[in-house]
């Protein structure tokens, strides 16, 4: 430990005398940027994602780089802060100059960066999940992870053909979890579900009791839905067991890594979520055109690191392969170039499904990415 | 005498000659935008340290008046379309009046007690931040609109950085005059001696008072500043680490020192920005920082080096 | 309607528990040194990590308690030794700033021996509900209720009936006067801290199956126990323990029947209600200031 | 008229009576002397006479008006002024910064002026640091103006102290025990200079644990024991009291 802290510390000399001398851009490098909530409460996302790109340019370059040239990677931890994510958003594009930025853990950070990436015109793809990202469709902004809408009608579409009508929602205060309320509200009618109890819990509480219980006592009521990540959504998920509710219990894609089910244990059993399809990546049929995709990252991943594949890690590793082959298809890292590359992508199948970006979507992913899963005997089962 | 006025106009010399300077020092926008936050953190300290340094009244919840600050201009500017001016003069006089309401009740308690509630009251300013969505935007913050006067916007880090610049030289010479001055003896005796003061005279509770109200305006104006040259603010702004980060700035360069509140300022913004390449040791090493500064040089770099300085010569 | 009531309440009272121990340590340091360790939280932080990490290598859960507890009160004693002592003569705000950059700095060793994730340790006696009055209660509630009841029994004989404990009382009165009995103080400073990191650590394992712990659960867990010892009275241990629990049972109701935005808020505005009314909070005695 | 008149002041903290059914009266240019065994209630009768503390019963006349429990800033406006046992000196400032700040009444201490810096206000300023400067040198610290309060002294505290009571131009003034702490010389010099101080006008009422001081300067003492008024008269007539004498000789 102590030999990392040291060459932390050369490296960290070294930055210094590179920022000073002025001399941050050099030609025979692509510069990636990115600023992700490596710590604070959105961590479990950060995490993940900043462990891919490190991994994937790696073996990139190992291979030989893009157009020629190496790949750098810029990195910085915004903690899950919309205001350090715009300062570090800043310096990417201003000091290290780089070449295209992917980051953005969450939609809040995504948002606060969004007016730099369409002031300077600097291509960027987040990997925040909310629809306000490329809703209205901006120039320059880019994302990879399913919309919360998506989620929302995923989610409905199940209650619909089993039958439930009557919806508790519960949702975080966060950026996700009030942006998927928004969803789950807007989507109600077209799906034939009515929202009857709406409660919300803060990034931090360590109990929801007091909200299931208001909820526990809405009449007739069928189903609960929960809009939230990190560890509330688990949290709620013991209270709700322990409260003793009965009614099948929804989560987002939010909760779509390992760590929840640990962190709620066998409460988490029965529990359904929307998720893509990297989670259940075995057990997808042969036949499935994603299969080798997501069994390939699971497998890099995972004889990596010592921890589970995330869905949130898969969308770092898409937004960077759409990076990669957006330059080689464009020929150059010219900016506007790249950018019109990846508002063309097509046929790029990811981890979270095929992309099909267009000047009117800038995701290019539709429903049938989605997979509903039910959480089984502490794992993901696929059920549709 | 002599020696007064030297340390006057020189520290104020010096603050503006480097102010002139600093721009051929630095490379790019990136840096700019450093040295305009650095600006905006000095204001604050300068201000804050009337009241902790001279006054010796502790607040935990500055950066709750630096977010209403920027929330109070931002909304106005943004929601309602106000004139930025109008916004701004609004936000100021918001700060000033709340910070005069609650003055009495919080100057009142000392020590431990005032820092509690100078705590909770900023994190209570945070709270509504973050719930208010419908006027906040919450956790996730909002964006502000430029700010616009005599059909000119004030757009750029190079037109923010001179308006800093002045804005700080101004401050500086505010404070500077204030100490040397009744109302600055005032406020140092209330540290000093407060029953001393009160047999002398001095009307201790209006000059804590007045203090109170005049640093939180000075924090509140740094928020409108942020808000605008920014054109994005979060509840962030108005949290406790980042009213602790005011605190730390204060003590860190010395009390009661107004050139050491500077440099605190700079310390402070400067060493989150070097210590990124630290990755997962950051937090470690400035934790580290903080505490041996803390250990080591009680009354803050400043006071600290100076009298080194005078033992040694 | 009672049924819902009484969830809110046993809500409360668990919640309420952790915080009257996290009061309790701040108490007790105070008392000793005057000084407010805004480290507290991370006691919490320590105490449930080293036991998950424990448990996670094989050691069984009362050992791991021990273990985690015990290294939690060595860490307590080296904060004292190393960053404390040094400053002992330091003003108020320089010592603020010392523990918050001990709990900054505690929070990024731990951050980088552990990571960033949460986790859950399982609870002691399973996760079974009770069933009181239409109300659920979770049988780790009972744990936490229980042992903090032990500790404030154990504590009260241990300052009532027992040398040492005396001696920590005498110093907290008179410091001096202490010294000159015979009372070796920097003892007693070095015992009050490992003693309240103890609680910390006792608090942060006890409430882990239910909150889940982190590298970061210290920053909410101190100040609410920190708002629990302002509102008993800054010093007083009988005031912690009702502060806590008045502060938990407020926020489930609170959050029950007010608005579950603004649940963290309760802990403020009952702060400033407080130092407004009352300065010297519940149970606490106003010193006259001596000219 | 009496200058300060003190009429049936009761004063109690908790169950203890610190001050009993007190009455005395202060005539003006006179200098009055308060004296008794510790904890007599000496220092607690100047803090209720200075405004420190509120008077559980009983009046407080200053000109004839009743003052009890205003605050001490507006009584130092009224003309009053005091010394402390225990040191109360700004230890942040400079000696003279410390008699200026004794001024304050007579200076312009509203903020605006002050923040701008206006010249009226550096005129101001410096007129009270020369005023401040000639008050050290009566008080004998001159050598110290541009010491930082916290390299004094001890003694030349004491007498710093007075400069700033001074430096308020009061009519009443109060000093608590200024010979405390001083040895021979020093109090003799206190001695003289407390006759100076009243020899310029000022009426002064003093605490003092030294007879022999005491007895040189006093028009009047007042003697309290337990709160009490033990005796009452010139320097003779309490000498030879027999309470007084079985009081001191019981205390000794």
């Amino acid at each position: 430990m102590f030999r990392r802290f040291m060459r932390k510390m050369s490296v960290l000399a070294g930055v210094a005398v590179l920022a000073v001398s002025g001399a941050a851009s050099s030609a025979d490098t692509i510069k990636i940027g990115s600023f992700l909530a490596v710590t604070g409460p959105a961590s479990f996302l950060g995490d993940p994602e900043l462990k891919t790109l490190q991994l994937y340019i790696e073996r990139i370059n190992a291979d030989g780089g893009v157009l020629g040239k190496q790949l750098e990677l810029v990195h910085y931890d915004d903690g899950g802060s919309a205001g350090k994510a715009r300062t570090f958003a800043k310096r990417l594009i201003t000091a290290d100059q780089v070449d295209l930025i992917i980051g953005g853990s969450t939609t809040g950070a995504t948002m606060a960066v969004v007016p730099l990436a369409e002031q300077y015109g600097v291509p960027f793809i987040s990997l925040g999940g909310g629809i306000p990202i490329i809703d209205p469709v901006k120039k320059w902004v880019f994302k990879t992870p399913h919309t919360d809408r998506m989620a929302v009608q995923k989610v409905f579409g199940d209650m619909q053909s089993r039958g439930l009508t009557q919806v508790g929602l519960i949702s975080g205060t966060g950026g996700f979890g009030k942006s998927c309320r928004q969803q789950a509200l807007d989507q109600a009618d077209e799906y034939k579900v009515e929202i009857i109890a709406d409660e919300t819990y803060g990034p931090k509480d360590t109990d929801m009791t007091a909200q299931l219980t208001n909820i526990k006592g809405a009449d007739g009521l069928d189903t609960v839905l929960n809009c939230g990540f990190g560890q509330g959504p688990a949290i709620v998920t013991k209270n709700y067991r322990q409260l003793g509710i009965e009614v099948p219990f929804y989560q987002s894609h939010g909760v779509a890594s390992k760590s929840y089910i640990e962190l709620a244990g066998d409460a988490a059993n029965g529990v359904r979520l929307p998720a893509a399809a990297l989670l259940v990546a075995e057990d997808l049929p042969d036949d499935d055109p994603q299969k080798p995709v997501v069994v390939d990252y699971k497998e890099v991943f995972e004889s990596n690191f010592d921890q589970s594949v995330s869905t949130f890690g898969g969308h770092a590793y898409d937004a960077l392969m759409i990076a990669v082959e957006a330059m080689e298809r464009a020929g150059s890292t010219d900016k506007a170039a790249v950018r019109e590359a990846i508002e063309n992508t097509s046929g790029l199948m990811g981890t979270g499904g095929e992309f099909n970006m267009s000047a009117s979507d800038h995701l290019g992913l539709d429903l049938s990415a989605f997979r509903m899963l039910e959480i089984r005997n502490g794992d993901w089962a696929l059920i549709d | 005498m002599g020696k007064l006025m030297n340390q006057r106009t020189g520290g104020l010399g010096l603050v503006a000659v480097v102010i002139v300077l600093l721009p051929w020092f630095l490379p790019n926008i990136f840096y700019y935008d450093v040295a305009i936050h650095v600006g905006i953190n000095a204001i604050v300290a300068v201000g804050l340290n009337l009241l902790i340094g001279y006054a010796g009244q502790i607040s935990l919840g500055h950066a709750g008046f630096f977010g209403l600050g920027a929330y109070g201009s931002g909304i106005l500017a943004g929601t309602y379309g106000w004139h930025p001016v109008l916004a701004l003069l609004a936000a100021l006089i918001g700060v000033g009046v709340l910070a005069f309401i609650v003055a009495r009740p919080i100057l009142r308690l000392k020590g431990h007690y005032l820092a509690m509630a100078t705590l909770g009251l900023g994190i209570l300013v945070a709270i509504v931040l973050r719930a208010e969505t419908w006027l906040t935007g919450g956790p996730d913050g909002m964006i502000v609109p430029s700010f616009e006067i005599f059909g000119w916007t004030l757009m750029g880090e190079t037109t923010w950085y001179w308006i800093v610049g002045g804005l700080l030289l101004v401050t500086v010479w505010l404070a500077l005059n204030i100490i040397d001055s009744p109302v600055g003896r005032a406020l140092r005796s209330v540290h000093g001696s407060e029953v001393a003061a009160q047999v002398a005279g001095v009307d201790t509770t209006h000059y804590k008072v007045l203090v109170f109200v005049i640093s939180a305006v000075f924090a509140a104006l740094m928020g409108v500043v942020t808000a605008f040259y920014s054109g994005f603010i979060t509840p962030d702004l108005a949290s406790f680490f980042h009213s602790i980060e005011f605190v730390t700035m204060v003590v860190v360069g010395g009390m009661a020192s107004t050139f050491g509140a500077i440099i605190g300022a700079v310390i402070l913004t400067l060493l989150p920005q070097l210590l990124t390449g630290f990755d997962e040791y950051e937090a470690m090493v400035f934790g580290a920082i903080l505490m041996a500064t803390m250990i080591f040089l009680p009354k803050g770099l400043l006071p600290s080096l100076a009298a080194r300085l005078r033992k040694g010569g | 309607m009672l049924a819902e009531f009484l969830q809110y309440l046993f809500t409360g009272i668990t919640i309420g528990a952790t915080y009257a121990l996290v009061g309790l340590g701040f108490a007790i340091i105070y008392n000793a040194s005057h000084v407010i360790n805004f480290a507290q939280g991370e006691f919490l932080m320590i105490g449930g990590m080293s036991t998950v990490m424990l448990t996670a290598m094989g050691v069984p859960l009362p050992v791991a308690i021990l273990l985690a507890v015990a290294a939690s009160a060595v860490i307590g004693i080296a904060l004292e030794k190393l960053a404390i002592e040094p400053a002992k003569d330091a003003d108020i705000v320089p010592l603020i700033i010392i523990t918050i950059g001990a709990s900054i700095f505690l929070r990024g060793v731990a951050q980088v021996i552990w990571g960033k994730e949460f986790h859950a340790l399982p609870s002691f006696s399973g996760d079974a509900p009770v069933v009181i009055g239409g109300a659920t209660v979770l049988p780790q509630s009972f744990w936490v209720l229980g042992v903090s009841i032990a500790v404030v029994v154990a504590l009260g004989y241990f300052f009532n009936r027992t040398l040492i404990g005396k001696a920590m009382i005498a110093t907290a009165f008179n410091k001096d006067a202490a010294r000159l009995m015979g009372i070796n103080t920097r003892f007693v400073l070095m015992l009050s801290f490992a003693l309240s990191a103890i609680l910390g650590a006792v608090a942060g394992i006890l409430v882990a199956p239910i909150t889940f712990t982190s590298y970061d659960i210290g920053i909410g867990l101190g100040l609410k126990g920190f708002v629990a010892a302002v509102i008993g009275g800054l010093g007083s241990g009988v005031g912690a323990i009702v502060g806590g629990l008045i502060l938990g049972i407020s926020e489930a109701m609170a959050a029950g029947y007010i608005s579950s935005e603004y649940k963290d808020a309760v802990a403020f505005i009952l702060i400033l209600a407080i130092l407004f009314f009352l300065p010297s909070g519940l149970f606490g005695t106003r010193g006259a200031e001596r000219v | 008229m009496a200058l300060l008149e003190i009429d049936k002041l009761e004063k109690s903290f908790g169950g203890v009576h610190a001050i009993q059914d007190l009455s005395f009266a202060v005539s003006p240019g006179s200098v009055h002397s308060v004296i008794g065994p510790n904890g007599a209630g000496k220092t607690t009768l100047f803090n209720l006479i200075t405004g420190l503390y509120t008077p559980t019963s009983g009046r407080i006349l200053l000109d004839g008006r009743d003052v009890g429990g205003m605050p001490s800033h507006r009584l130092a406006a009224m003309g009053m002024s005091r010394t402390f046992q225990n040191l109360q000196v700004c230890m942040n400032m400079s000696a003279v910064e410390n008699v200026m700040m004794g001024r304050h009444l007579h200076l312009n201490g509203r903020i605006l002026p002050s923040l701008f810096r206006l010249p009226a206000v550096v005129r101001g300023d410096r007129a009270c640091r020369e005023r401040s400067l000639e008050l050290m040198e009566f008080v004998g610290i001159q050598r110290y103006a541009d010491a930082h309060a916290s390299a004094m002294p001890y003694g030349a505290l004491k007498r710093l102290e007075i400069a700033r009571a001074l430096a308020a131009e009061p009519r009443l003034l109060l000093l608590d025990e200024p010979a405390a702490g001083l040895n021979a010389n020093e109090t003799a010099e206190i001695d003289e200079l407390i006759k100076k101080v009243a020899d310029s006008g000022v009426t002064v009422v003093l605490v003092e644990h030294d007879m022999k001081l005491v007895m040189n300067i006093s028009d009047h003492i007042l003697v309290l024991d337990y709160g009490k008024k033990l005796a009452e008269g010139d320097a003779a007539t309490v000498r030879h009291n027999p309470d007084v004498i079985s009081a001191y000789l019981g205390a000794a």
